[in-house]
C-alpha cells in the first residue's frame, strides 16, 4: 500500500479522467493531461481505446511522449493519417467521435468553456490562444470531459466568452440548438468530480482522497451545488503510477 | 516547366507588401526558412494566416512585417503562450481574425475548390459569431434548418514546405498533412520549398502521393531543413529545445532583437543558419529510418 | 476488433431487401463479387446508387436486384450502352434519380461529412435541375448570387473493394480512388473486401495511405480477384474483352440469364467463379510489377 | 505526298481536334477520339500538354492505348492521382483547366450539348448515358471542344434536353449566367470545323479537304450559318498518321 503522500494532485486528476474512458471509444485527445489519460487508460482498463488527434492522426501509437499536437511520433506507426480538414468533417462532424476532452480558462457553472480571452474581446485584459478544436470538439463529440486544476479563476459563475458550449444557460438551450454531442459528461479537476445536473449545472459528485469538500467550495466562483450521495475517488493504484511515471512520462515533462 | 530558383529569389519575386500570405502546416513542415527571408527582404503591412501562428509569425510579427494575423489558435504549440502576436493583439498594434480551426480550414477549402462558401454545422458556441462577420447564417432548402457558411479564403500567396518534388513543383508529403493541399490550391501563388528536388520519375512512381501538382505552382527552392525548429517527418526532429527556448527569448524585446540579428539578419540564407545552429543541436535532431511498406503499381 | 468474414457471411448480414446500397469504384476496385453475392442471395428492391452503374448494376438489375437506380452515368465504360439498365429505364420498370458527376459525389461528400447539404457552382445547364428536386438553390450570403446545393447521400451500406486491408478493417487504396473513401463514411455500415488481408504493422508502415479506417468498417473479407473483369491496380489487369462480350451477351434476355446461371448462381463463390474463367483468362489479365520508390517516415 | 484517300473522315477530325490545343495547355481528357487528339498533340507541336482524366489522374502518360475513362494504363506513370471529388472542384471547378472536350448525341444551334435522352425525360424514347463530367466540364473549363460525327441526327436546331450548357439562347444569356468559363470555341466533325459566332450561334469556318458545303447543309438539321472567309483545313501530315496508326491506335480500335 502507498500513502496519501505519494501521489500528487495532477496524477489524481489525470487517474481520474482515464478512468472515465471506455474500451473501445475513440478519443479526440490533446497533448499533455489528457494525453497521458488515454494512454493510461489504454494500458489499464481500455486496450482498445483509439486515439485521435486534430492535426489527422488516427489510431496513434506514440512511441515516446508527443510534446505537441503534432509531434512525428504520432504518426510512426498510426493506422491513418488524414488531412486537417478530414478529421474535422468526416471523423468529427458525422459523428464519428466518441470522447472530446476539453480545457480552458474558465469554465462556468454550466460548463461553457472559455479559451478566447479575458475582459473584453475587444481590448482584451488577457488574450488567450482561442478555441484550435475545442469549439467544434464540444459541439459534436458524443460526449465531453473537462480536465483542469481547480481554483476560483477558472471557475467564474459566467464565461466572459463563450468559445465552446457546455449548456449555455442550462441544458434546455443546448438541446434546442440541435447539436448533435450530448455536451460535457463530467469536470476532473485536482480536487474533485463535478457532474452536470439535469438542468446541466455542476455539482460535485465525488472527491479524491484527502481532499474537503470546503476546498471545493472556496475554489469554486459560485456556490457549487453538491450532490445527495457523495463519493470518494479511489487512490491511484500503484500499477496506474507505474505507468504514468515509467511508460508514459518518464523525464516529468507534465507530472511534474 | 523547371522552376527551380533560390528562395531568396521566390521571395523577391512572389511575396509583396500588402499580400496575404499563407504559410501552411500544422506544428510540421512549417516554412520558417521562408518567414525569416521574408524578414531579411523587409516586407511590409502583410496579413499573416495560419491555423497556428506558431514561433514563425510570432517572429515575423516582431519583425514589423505585418498589420494583421488570421488565426484559429494562438500558440507556442506544447509550450504555452505565442507571447508577442498576444501582446501585439493586446495593445492593440495588430488587427486581427479570428476562428474556429475546422471554420478557418473551411475558409481554405472553399477557396482551394472554387466554391463562394461552404457550410459547416452549428456548434451552440455563440461569441465567435458575434465578433466575426465572416460567419453567416443560411437556412438549409431541404430541412429548413440554420446552417453557418464561411466564406472561400484565397491568399495571394501561399508558402508550403514538402519533403520532395520534382523541378516542376509535382510535390508529395506524408506524414501530418495540415492544410497544406488546401492552401496551395486556394493562393494565386505557390512557393514550394522541398527538402529534396527528385527527378520526375520518383513522383511518377507513385502519383497517389502527390498532393500539390506542378500546375498551381509557381517556385520550386530546394530548402534542406526549412521547418527548423518545426521538423520534416522522415528527415528530422522538432526542436523542442528551441521552443522553450523561444518562450524565454520572447519575455523580452531587446532578446528577441539580438536572436533576429544573429539568426535572421546575420545569416545569408537558410543554409547558414543551419550551419549556425551547429553541430550538436544537428546531431540531436538526426533521426532514424523507418521505410514504407512499398506498393505496386503495375506495368500496365 | 477483428471483423474477417466471408463476403456470404457480410452480405447476409449487412445487406438487407430494401436497402440503399453503394457499391463504389470508379472502373477501378468494382466490387463485382459483391454484386454476384448479392444476386445469389436474392435480395429484393434495392435502390443501386453508383456515379457509373458499369455492368455490376445491369447484371444485378437484370437479376432482379434493384427497383431503383441512382447515377450520373450510365454506360458501359469504353465499350457503349448499359443495356439492361437502359431498356428498364426507357420500359418504364426501373425508377430512377440522375446527377451529374459532380453532383453525385458532391452529395456523397455532404453525407460523409455529416452535412446537410454541400454547394457547388451553377453549371448554367437548365434541364437536370428541373427533373430533380435534389437540387436547390441557395443566395449566397456574402454575394447575393445563386449557389446550387444538394442533400448529403447516407447510403444504408457501402461495399468497397481495396487492395490491401488488416483484420480489423483498416484499408489502403492507390490507382484511381473515385468516390471510396466518400461512400464509405457516408455509409451506415461497410462492407470491405480486399485482394490481401496483411498485418496491422503493413498498413502502420505507411499510415498515409489508409483511406478508410477501420472503424467505419463493419466486415472484412478477402476477395481475391474481387473486381474482375474491373481490375485492381498493382494485382491484375481489366478485362476488356469481357465489358465487349457483355455488350453482345447483353443483347438477349436469354443469354443474360444463361450467363447468371453459369456465372453466378452456379458457382459458390468467387473463387469458384475465378477458377471456372479458366487459365488463359488468368494469364491474360497478369500483370508485371512496378514498385513505388519506398518512404522515410522516421523513427520518432 | 499522300492522296485523298489515303485519310478517313475520322482521322481528319481526330487531326484537327489536337490541332486546335496549345503548347501547356492543362486539358480534361475522355477516351476514344479526345484522347487520341490530345496524344497526338502531345507528340507533335504541344509537348507540354498536360493530361487530366476526370478519374483523378493528372499528367497521365499512357503507355498503352486506355480502353476506359478509368484504364489503369492512366494511372502507372502519372504525375498525381486524386479522388473524384478533388477532380471536379480543385482542377476544374477552381478554374484550373485550360480545355474540355465534349460530345454528345445532340449538339444545337447555340452549341448546347445533349447527353441524357432523345424524346421525354420521363418517357425516353432513347435513354442516352448522361451527363457523367461534361455538365461542369462545359461550364468551368476555360474553353471547350466538341468532336462528333457530322449528321443531321446529331445535330438539330434545339436540342431535347440540355445536358451541358453551350451558349443557351446566345451568348448573352451564357454571360448572365455567370459560368465561368467562355463556353465552346469551336465544333470539330468529319466534315467541317464551326465555330460560333458573335451571338454564339454556330457558323461554318473551315471543310475538311474534299468536303463540298453542300454536304454539311444536307448533314445539319437546320440552315447552318456560314462565315464570309472559309478556309478549308489542311490534309493530315504522313507524319501525324503514322503517331495515330503506329503509336497510339496499332490495333485500329478508335481509328476503324
Amino acid at each position: 500500500m502507498m500513502n496519501a503522500k505519494s501521489f500528487s494532485k495532477n496524477e489524481l486528476m489525470i487517474v481520474n479522467a482515464a478512468r472515465l474512458l471506455q474500451d473501445g471509444d475513440l478519443v479526440f485527445v490533446g497533448v499533455g493531461a489528457p494525453n497521458l489519460a488515454c494512454n493510461l487508460a489504454r494500458r489499464t482498463h481500455a486496450p482498445n481505446l483509439t486515439m485521435v488527434y486534430e492535426a489527422g492522426v488516427i489510431g496513434a501509437q506514440p512511441a515516446r511522449l508527443p510534446l505537441s499536437i503534432g509531434d512525428p511520433t504520432l504518426v510512426s506507426g498510426a493506422s491513418a493519417v488524414c488531412s486537417m480538414y478530414e478529421i474535422f468533417s468526416l471523423y468529427l462532424q458525422r459523428g464519428n467521435v466518441d470522447v472530446g476532452f476539453l480545457g480552458g480558462a474558465q469554465i462556468d457553472r454550466f460548463c461553457n468553456i472559455n479559451a478566447t480571452v479575458i475582459g473584453d474581446y475587444y481590448h482584451p485584459k488577457v488574450r488567450l490562444p482561442g478555441s484550435g478544436g475545442s469549439m467544434e470538439i464540444a459541439a459534436w463529440a458524443n460526449r465531453c470531459y473537462i480536465m483542469t486544476p481547480h481554483d476560483k479563476r477558472r471557475f467564474p459563475e459566467k464565461v466572459d466568452f463563450c468559445t465552446s458550449a457546455g449548456f449555455l444557460s442550462g441544458r434546455a438551450e443546448r438541446e434546442k440548438s440541435g447539436v448533435r454531442g450530448t455536451g460535457p459528461q463530467a469536470v476532473v479537476t485536482d480536487l474533485a468530480i463535478m457532474v452536470p445536473d439535469e438542468n446541466g449545472e455542476l455539482q460535485v459528485t465525488a472527491l479524491h482522497p484527502g481532499v474537503e469538500l470546503e476546498e471545493v467550495r472556496n475554489n469554486t466562483g459560485w456556490e457549487i451545488k453538491v450532490a445527495l450521495t457523495i463519493t470518494r475517488t479511489a487512490e491511484p493504484t500503484p500499477e496506474e503510477l507505474r505507468i504514468l511515471h515509467e511508460e508514459l512520462d518518464p523525464t516529468g515533462i507534465y507530472l511534474n | 516547366m523547371n522552376k527551380l530558383c533560390s528562395l531568396k529569389e521566390a521571395v523577391a519575386e512572389f511575396v509583396k507588401d500588402d499580400d496575404l500570405v499563407y504559410a501552411a502546416g500544422f506544428t510540421h513542415l512549417i516554412p520558417f526558412a521562408a518567414g525569416h527571408e521574408i524578414i531579411r527582404q523587409k516586407r511590409r503591412n502583410l496579413t499573416l494566416a495560419r491555423a497556428t501562428p506558431d514561433l514563425i509569425y510570432d517572429q515575423m510579427i516582431a519583425a514589423g512585417c505585418a498589420k494583421k494575423v488570421i488565426f484559429s489558435y494562438l500558440g507556442n504549440p506544447g509550450v504555452g503562450s505565442l507571447r508577442i502576436v498576444r501582446a501585439a493583439i493586446e495593445s492593440g498594434e495588430l488587427e486581427w481574425e479570428e476562428y474556429s480551426h475546422y471554420s478557418m480550414i473551411t475558409r481554405l477549402t472553399a477557396g482551394a475548390s472554387g466554391l463562394p462558401f461552404m457550410p459547416m454545422n452549428l456548434t451552440a458556441a455563440p461569441d465567435l459569431e458575434k465578433v466575426n462577420p465572416n460567419f453567416k447564417r443560411v437556412v438549409d432548402p431541404f430541412t429548413g434548418n440554420e446552417v453557418m457558411v464561411v466564406p472561400p479564403l484565397n491568399p495571394d500567396i501561399a508558402i508550403v514546405h514538402v519533403q520532395r518534388a520534382d523541378a516542376e513543383g509535382n510535390a508529395q508529403i506524408w506524414g501530418i498533412l495540415g492544410e497544406q493541399k488546401e492552401a496551395a490550391f486556394a493562393a494565386k501563388k505557390v512557393i514550394l520549398t522541398a527538402e529534396e528536388i527528385v527527378d520526375e520519375a520518383v513522383i511518377r512512381s507513385d502519383p497517389n502521393r502527390t498532393l500539390i501538382p506542378s500546375l498551381i505552382v509557381d517556385a520550386v527552392c530546394r530548402v534542406p531543413y526549412c521547418a527548423h525548429p518545426s521538423y520534416t517527418q522522415g528527415y528530422y526532429d522538432r526542436d523542442n529545445d528551441f521552443y522553450l527556448q523561444w518562450d524565454e527569448i520572447s519575455k523580452s524585446k531587446e532578446d528577441v532583437e539580438k536572436w533576429l540579428q544573429e539568426f535572421v539578419f546575420d545569416v545569408q540564407d537558410h543554409a547558414d543558419y543551419w550551419q549556425k545552429l551547429g553541430d550538436a543541436t544537428h546531431q540531436r535532431l538526426k533521426i532514424k529510418d523507418k521505410f514504407s511498406t512499398p506498393i505496386n503499381y503495375g506495368e500496365f
